[in-house]
């Protein structure tokens, strides 16, 4: 793997650039594995890259149906922020966000995480109540995010009306400074050069077609359009399909797979600095590197793997920007897209062992994956190896649903009066 | 503009040579709920309540349109609401059904002119040439759940919720004005 | 009239002078002119910088496809916006225009030293350094990075234009009014279809505007043309220009974009600016057309080289000579012809360099009859000028081996890489592709749309082609509605047909590590940055996209999809559909957001509903908070009063002697069925079995997994119906939650449902006074204990209005809550207000409302509830009807950690100090513990304007009910505040006050 | 955005006047107390969200009001029919026989 740096780049110049190797071989499979892992987005490529790196495990396949990162990961918003309410979210995401820290130094590629810091209006008197209650939960579980008065939020963002007329009047912000984006494709490229590099197999094209289980009930291996691969191990990571795969295995899930879009306008010069989410209004922008304004839509109604979705929903998110950034009613958008999400009826992931042996899954992610995909992976990784879970995924279990133990960041939000 | 709707002046609310918009005098409106055997009913009101949703029947001065499988609008003077829940009520112990008055629940815009069908075009993703003059439907309008009676093919009433009145009656006179800023 | 425009040529009006102003200096063009060729017309080429490099560049192309010319456009205060097609753009007298990306301008800009380094910027260049110091992100480089890129600046003033939406159905909606689109048209039309035919141009005609030449059934191009728009307008058909299809959706809705204000020099009234169409179409046709494809060679960016095709079009269209001394190169017959017009209008083409060993003889004999150097298997191999293309330098190509090269004096380059269909629209109905060698393209193959796709866009090159494939086309969709259609045909002569050769990076004899050949303009991304990425191990082309960022600017690929694909599948030794095709995104070409905010802006974004008494209250100067769709009353200041002042007072007045309040968002449904008992036992936790008629009852409402959903006060007012009052926010809620029981799981149930929150005005009238107040109002019912005890419902009438009175209390003190018909809710409000007069009545809003019922211990479901709390957690044990067999919520109730010890409960808290706690503070039992601590449970409600003397508040605690008496802590930034845990009632426990 | 038919008003229609409720043929037990936890939690939480013909519940919240069931291809997100509230569970492959 040639080291990345500003030497080598200016080498490289010299000689036309014609000297640089691939970042990661396209593998075809083998006939055995250790740990098979399904889905090569962010989260599963980041598992190998961890489980190879901390727990000395490398016979590992990392398979996708299509090209790696080319699912959620490279579709998002990229948000980024750890200012959840409840311990175990907020332990969980801020592991990430720890990790985001030092990532591009740790992959030794620049996944441009941005520190630009993420504010979250509100704009009733139950936001008001509900976000205080996030900011005071965050600040006792070590999680920056701190209460801003409107003319703070709009000193913050400047493209922000607060005027006291509108229909949904900025009452307040709640700020994490430690929030921010990252550029999406670099996270799972600079897995996959850190995986391949210490001997992952990345298989793209390989569509897993079923998980298939030894007479003990256990797992031993993944028939996929390639063949029959052995594996002592299956970790499932793929995003909106997980319910398909994991059925397989004869694994219900609690999911349900929700077509989910995102817009960009046209590229202005900076003018957005940082992340703001308005989730009254459902509004959700920041600015890319390149000046792309972007923003997150909500999900369609109905289960779909179409990746279409439909423009009622774009009419809306577009009139929320509008009405929270007035003046970018002028701007143009420049391309939409969609995306699958599995979401949770508690609107938290699941992250660990499954009633199947050696069968392990990551899910349930929702509209909000991407942030997580550092300590995401971290613990998939350590649960994988060690067949049982990290303390900081030990809540996000398949059993909290029988039992009621819900981690419920969408009731917490619940509609007031 | 979002005035309370009580607020509003009498005759035409909006005028353009595109579209006449105004609010239909009071009047008295019942939800009749009720399965099986229509006929007492039919007996009482003197109208049909049979036929496909969206179906109309009128009787002297009271009106139905059928909304859903099991449930009708009544419309008929103010005054004659005591009277027909009166009329009702000996059926209930055969024919258990639900009347509620809901005459203080809506208001209705009457929605004429030349181009009154385009300008529901604005509001309504239904094709609204599938409502056929002396029909009408329970449909949506901005997101606002309305019913249409089309009393012709340039007629229609729109029954809403009087919160909704303001947001509707607005985004209808946006609309004439643009309809008639088209046709100069 | 400049050099460049050429008289009698073209669809412009050069009688008709506008003016408009570019960078500040002001040009003149003619009525119908685009920016870009009014600008050409006056000898400008330079319209733009590049996104990367900064490079000089000038328009490419003539239409929508342009990455190039992008420019902000004025029109005064508030109407600005950047990076606008200066080749779509109509000019209009006053028009103000600028270039962008560039500074301190655009002949001298700064960022152009990116170019000199642009060894440096390779792709991806920036995933391998700005790491280090790590700091340094954030700070230095990420701030220059965003500097240098985004092309134009955003808007700073709100938008003072409207924006429009309109739904419309129709038979047969046709994209594209080229010869195809026209012909299709007329074939649906004829059969008496509704047939809707859109252009995202000025005019109809398309590709005819560019080839007048052509005669059809006998006529000149333009007169068939214009005979024939005004024949498809009478057979009814709605032709819509300056209109863009941007998106396909699900079953045949395709979103428009019609464009109405932006080409006016004065904006008519009530006329919006765009209006978004949401086209419902039982046959879709599509007739887009095709794109031409650039070259890609060392310097093909040069501000004066552009596509052949697009200066065919300044030609004809606009009557404008892109140059008087061109080079064509090309490896397509079509830009043969551009080369014969220009020559014809009077341009000296200084040669046509063609990459093919041979042509048709007829190209050769009319190049030689204009005089026209011909120079075959030649390459280009380098352009010169600075800011404008001034050299060429062409080099022969004999087996493979590119000679040494000659440089040719021009003033512009004429490029033609071939044609590529435009298959936006197609795939955005997941329709599939078929790769088609001949022509190296994509071709339609399936869509699960009803949809069909003619002329240019699958590949049919020629008028000729494209009238008798619309026609054909046509019939196909007129068949598919179950119609039947005669066959049309066209008689077309002049057509021009032509063939070419598709190419990767033309042939050179420099170092490929050396040539700035570029694929994508806007985006600097060059053929050798293609074949980095796939050096980099980017095997697929959405890989090789991302890393490059070819394909991502505002053209959104359409200039360099294909030359990308040709180039990365060669680097990768693979054919082209092994590689793929990125998908077309919607929408079609950039679009305005305010088109598709519509009219949803300013107090229109959502509706606000009001109640009748919202204006008595505005009258009287209520401040409002928005709960869901509604607006309520939230305090009522006096002239100088903070909300505690008003608040305190609210209360004060209320507990002393009367409290008038508007209750009206309350939900209300009516229950009405000979099992309406049955259905509440089901639905509430609550036993309603024994509930008498004239009795009312608090109801608590789960979901089945045990959590509450909602509550209020439930009236029966009938043996077969209950008047059921929900939370405000709830309303539509519960009631679709109970027809869903009442529809799926119970339908034998003879029961039935119906809102009456808007049926009824709810006014409530707390304290001491409101019996005084009302008894002598009242007609039906003696208020009296006795008579008409706590928890009683009647219907009586109240000042002579129908009423159905509830003697409820949601404060402590003596209340009722009178419903009477809206209409009369103002009435009835203004007579309490005059009677009440008396007792110092005094309106209070939601606030006071909340202090009050905290006081007493009232939850309000969503602030003291969260949707992980159950009746037990929230003390309410007593709501629930355990004898039941069944209720929504029973058996959610009993699952595991439902019964555990340790659950979240709610209690009463004291600070110990006296102090107010914070709504959302966080509570602990130990408050020396380091961070990150224990939470035990958070602060609910929290009031120190009430009427207890001292600040209260509500709280879920772990296990809180076995801890009442101890102490908590309360640790908040500046301090520790400890509470006592006490119960929820801080008022009157014994609700004596109740009492009349 | 989808067009819907609604078997009861006999009418195909726009995607807005309904709104969608779930996977079909969850039938809450007749007896709750007597299920087990892990029952209760099928019921209350496990999906097929099939990538497929999907079995659903639509309600035209602002037509007839009635909630009813469809087919829907979760991939094409085609309808391949709808049928009213209480009816059996259409034969798939008769469908997708229909639908080619």
């Amino acid at each position: 793997m040639t080291r990345f740096n500003a030497f080598n780049l200016l080498r490289h110049a010299l000689t036309g650039h014609k000297k640089w190797t691939e970042q990661w071989p396209d593998s075809q499979p083998k006939a055995e594995y250790d740990v098979i892992i399904v889905g090569a987005g962010g989260h599963g490529l980041g598992a190998a890259y961890y489980l190879a790196k901390q727990h000395g495990i490398t016979n590992i396949a990392v398979i996708d149906k299509g090209w790696l990162g080319g699912g959620n990961t490279g579709r998002n918003t990229t948000i980024i922020r750890s200012n959840y309410l409840y311990d175990e979210s907020a332990r969980l995401f801020d592991h990430s966000v720890d990790l985001w820290q030092g990532l591009s130094q740790e992959l030794n590629y620049n996944v441009m995480y941005s520190n630009r810091g993420c504010l979250m209006l509100a704009h009733t008197v139950h936001d008001v109540q509900s976000f205080k209650r996030h900011v005071h939960s965050n600040r006792l579980n070590g999680v920056d995010n701190r209460w801003l008065t409107p003319e703070e939020c709009k000193e913050y963002c400047p493209p922000i009306n607060i005027s006291k007329t509108s229909r949904y009047p900025v009452m307040g912000g709640a700020l994490q400074e430690r929030a921010g984006t990252a550029r999406h494709d670099a996270v799972a490229w600079g897995y996959a050069r850190g995986a391949a590099a210490r001997g992952v197999d990345i298989i793209q094209n390989c569509a897993v077609t079923a998980i298939r289980r030894g007479p003990n009930g256990s797992v031993i291996g993944v028939d996929t359009d390639k063949g029959f691969i052995k594996a002592k191990k299956v970790a499932v990571s793929a995003s909106g399909h997980n319910s398909v795969v994991m059925a397989t295995a004869g694994v219900r899930l609690p999911l349900e797979s929700m077509p989910l879009q995102a817009l960009v306008s046209e590229p202005i010069k900076p003018v957005f600095p940082c992340v703001v989410m308005s989730n009254a209004v459902h509004a959700y922008c920041s600015q890319s590197d390149k000046g792309e304004l972007v923003i997150g839509s909500g999900t369609d109604q109905y289960v779909s793997y179409s990746q279409r979705g439909g423009l009622p929903l774009i009419e809306h998110t577009i009139a929320a920007i509008s009405e929270v950034f007035p003046i970018f009613n002028r701007m143009r958008m420049l391309r939409k897209w969609g995306g699958i999400t599995d979401n949770t009826p508690d609107r938290s992931p699941i992250i660990g062992k499954t009633p199947v042996p050696n069968l392990y899954v990551n899910c349930g992610w929702g509209t909000g994956g991407f942030k997580a995909t550092p300590g995401s992976a971290h613990v998939f990784a350590w649960t994988i190896a060690k067949d049982e879970p990290h303390p900081i995924n030990a809540p996000f279990t398949l059993e909290r649903f029988r039992t009621g133990r819900l981690i419920d960041e969408a009731a917490a939000a619940a509609v007031a009066h | 503009m979002n005035a309370p709707i009580s607020s509003f002046a009498s005759g035409p609310l909006v005028e353009t040579s595109a579209a006449r918009v105004s609010q239909s005098a009071p009047c008295g409106r019942l939800s009749l709920r009720a399965r099986g055997d229509l006929a007492p009913f039919e007996a009482v009101l003197g109208l049909s309540l049979g036929g496909p949703i969206g179906a109309r029947a009128t009787a002297g001065e009271t009106e139905s349109i059928r909304l859903g499988p099991d449930e009708w609008m009544l419309h008929c003077p103010v005054e004659a609401v005591a009277g027909l829940e009166a009329a009702l009520a000996p059926l209930y112990g055969s024919h258990p059904h639900s009347l509620v008055d809901v005459s203080g629940r809506e208001t209705s815009f009457v929605i004429e002119g030349p181009r009154a069908s385009e300008l529901l075009t604005m509001g309504c993703p239904r094709d609204i040439e599938t409502i056929l003059p002396g029909s009408g439907r329970r449909t949506v309008f901005d997101g606002v759940t309305v019913i249409l009676w089309r009393d012709a093919a340039d007629r229609f009433r729109m029954d809403l919720w009087h919160s909704f009145a303001p947001h509707l009656l607005h985004l209808l006179e946006t609309g004439s004005r643009e309809l008639a800023a088209e046709s100069l | 009239m400049s050099q460049y425009r050429v008289s009698g040529r073209g669809r412009v009006d050069t009688s008709r002078p506008v003016s408009f102003t570019f960078d500040g200096k002001t040009f003149t063009g003619a009525q119908g002119d685009t920016v870009a060729s009014a600008l050409l017309a006056n000898g400008v080429h330079l319209m733009g910088r590049s996104f990367k490099y900064h490079r000089p560049r000038g328009p490419v192309a003539a239409g929508s496809e342009e990455p190039n010319a992008l420019i902000g456009t004025r029109r005064g205060a508030g109407r600005f916006e950047p990076n606008t097609r200066a080749t779509v753009q109509e000019i209009w007298d006053g028009l103000q225009t600028n270039s962008q990306n560039k500074y301190p301008s655009l002949k001298f800009d700064v960022g152009a030293v990116n170019d000199a380094a642009y060894m440096l910027f390779s792709a991806g260049f920036y995933y391998k350094t700005f790491m280090w110091p790590r700091s340094f992100w954030d700070k230095v480089y990420e701030p220059f990075i965003r500097g240098a890129a985004g092309l134009g600046v955003s808007p700073t003033e709100e938008d003072p234009d409207h924006y429009a939406s309109r739904n419309m159905h129709c038979d047969v909606l046709i994209v594209g009014a080229g010869p195809s689109g026209l012909a299709a048209a007329r074939a649906a039309a004829v059969e008496g279809l509704k047939v809707v035919l859109v252009d995202e141009s000025p005019e109809a005609g398309g590709t005819l505007l560019s080839e007048p030449q052509v005669k059809i059934d006998g006529k000149p191009a333009w007169d068939w043309l214009a005979a024939e728009v005004e024949a498809l307008k009478a057979l009814g058909v709605k032709i819509m220009t300056r209109t863009t299809a941007i998106a396909y959706y699900h079953q045949n809705m395709v979103g428009l974009c019609e464009k109405l204000t932006d080409h006016l020099a004065t904006l008519p009234a009530d006329t919006p600016r765009e209006r978004l169409w949401r086209v419902r179409a039982g046959q879709v046709v599509l007739a887009q057309g095709a794109l031409e494809k650039p070259l890609v060679f060392h310097g093909n960016d040069r501000p004066g080289v552009m596509l052949a095709g697009s200066a065919q079009t300044y030609l004809n269209r606009y009557g404008v000579l892109v140059g008087t001394r061109p080079v064509v190169v090309t490896s397509h017959d079509s830009a043969w012809y551009a080369a014969f017009d220009l020559a014809d209008a009077g341009a000296k083409v200084q040669a046509i360099v063609d990459i093919r060993e041979g042509v048709h003889e007829a190209l050769l004999t009319e190049a030689r009859a204009r005089g026209i150097p011909v120079k075959l298997s030649h390459t280009a191999t380098a352009t010169s000028g600075r800011l404008r293309v001034s050299k060429i330098r062409v080099n022969p190509v004999r087996g493979g081996q590119v000679g040494s090269g000659t440089e040719i004096d021009c003033d512009a380059v004429l490029m033609s890489g071939g044609w590529t269909p435009s298959l936006h629209l197609f795939s955005h109905t997941k329709g599939s592709l078929a790769w088609n060698d001949d022509l190296t393209t994509f071709l339609p193959e399936k869509t699960p749309e009803d949809c069909v796709i003619a002329g240019a866009s699958r590949g049919l090159w020629g008028v000729e082609a494209a009238l008798r494939d619309g026609a054909e086309k046509g019939r196909e969709v007129v068949a598919a509605l179950g119609k039947s259609g005669a066959s049309v045909a066209y008689a077309v002569a002049d057509d021009r047909t032509g063939t070419g050769v598709s190419m990767k990076e033309l042939p050179t004899d420099r170092s490929p590590g050396k040539a700035k050949a570029f694929v994508d303009y806007q985006n600097d991304v060059t053929a050798k940055d293609l074949r980095l990425a796939v050096r980099e191990g980017m095997r697929s082309i959405e890989h090789v996209k991302r890393y490059t960022t070819n394909g991502m600017a505002t053209d959104q690929g359409k200039m360099s999809n294909i030359n990308g694909l040709n180039i990365a599948s060669d680097a990768l030794g693979k054919k082209q559909p092994q590689v793929g095709l990125t998908t077309f995104r919607p929408p079609y070409t950039p679009t305005t957001f305010g088109a598709f905010a519509g009219y949803h802006r300013g107090s229109h974004f959502e509706v606000t509903r009001k109640t009748r008494i919202d204006e008595w209250a505005a009258q009287h100067g209520a401040a409002f908070e928005p709960v869901g769709q509604w607006r309520r009353a939230w305090y009522f200041p006096k002239a100088g009063e903070s909300m505690d002042d008003a608040v305190r007072r609210e209360c004060a007045a209320t507990r002393e002697s009367l409290g008038i309040f508007d209750a009206s968002t309350l939900g209300k449904i009516e229950v009405v069925g000979p099992d309406a008992v049955e259905f509440m036992n089901r639905m509430y936790t609550n036993p309603w079995t024994k509930l008498g008629v004239g009795r009312c009852r608090y109801g608590l409402l789960c979901g089945d997994d045990g959590f509450i959903r909602d509550d209020g006060v439930i009236g029966r007012m009938g043996q077969d119906r209950f008047h059921v009052t929900t939370t405000t926010g709830g309303a539509a809620r519960v009631l679709n939650m109970m027809e869903d029981y009442l529809q799926t799981e119970w339908p034998d149930l003879n029961v039935w449902l119906t809102s009456t929150t808007e049926q009824w005005a709810t006014v409530a009238l707390n304290g001491p006074n409101a019996a005084k107040l009302l008894a002598p109002l009242v007609e039906g019912v003696e208020l009296t204990e006795e008579a008409f005890p706590h928890m009683s419902c009647v219907e009586c009438t109240v000042a002579g209005m129908p009423a159905r009175l509830f003697r409820v209390s949601f404060t402590g003190e003596i209340g009722f809550e009178v419903n009477v018909p809206a209409p009369m809710g103002r009435q009835l409000w203004e007579t309490l207000w005059d009677a009440g007069q008396q007792y110092g009545i005094t309106p209070y809003g939601t606030e006071t409302m909340h202090v009050l019922r905290a006081e007493k211990g009232y939850i309000i479901v969503g602030q003291d509830t969260d949707g992980t709390v159950t009746p037990f957690d929230a003390g309410m044990g007593w709501a629930v009807g355990k004898a039941k067999p069944d209720f929504v919520g029973k058996r959610g109730l009993a699952r595991p950690d439902l019964v555990a010890k340790g659950r979240k409960q709610l209690v009463g808290l004291l600070s110990e100090d006296g102090s107010k706690l914070e709504e959302g503070a966080q509570i602990v039992f130990d408050p020396k513990q380091p961070i990150p601590m224990k939470m035990v449970g958070h602060v609910t409600s929290s009031y120190d304007v009430g009427t207890t003397g001292r600040p209260i508040a509500l709280a879920l605690v772990e296990g809180g009910h076995d801890r009442l008496g101890e102490i908590v802590h309360i640790p908040m930034p500046d301090r520790t505040i400890a509470a006592k845990i006490t119960g929820t009632v801080f008022f009157d426990p014994e609700n004596a006050r109740l009492k009349i | 955005m989808l067009l819907i038919h609604c078997p009861y008003c006999n009418e195909t229609l726009p995607e807005v006047e309904f709104a969608y409720a779930g996977e079909a043929h969850i039938a809450r037990p007749v007896n709750p107390s007597e299920v087990s936890d892990a029952d209760w939690e099928a019921f209350l939480f496990l999906r097929d969200n099939v990538k497929g013909p999907h079995y659903e519940r639509w309600r035209h919240l602002h037509g007839c009001g009635r909630f009813f069931n469809a087919v829907r291809d979760t991939v094409s997100d085609k309808f391949l029919t709808t049928y009213e509230a209480g009816a059996p569970r259409p034969d798939l492959a008769s469908l997708t026989e229909r639908l080619k």
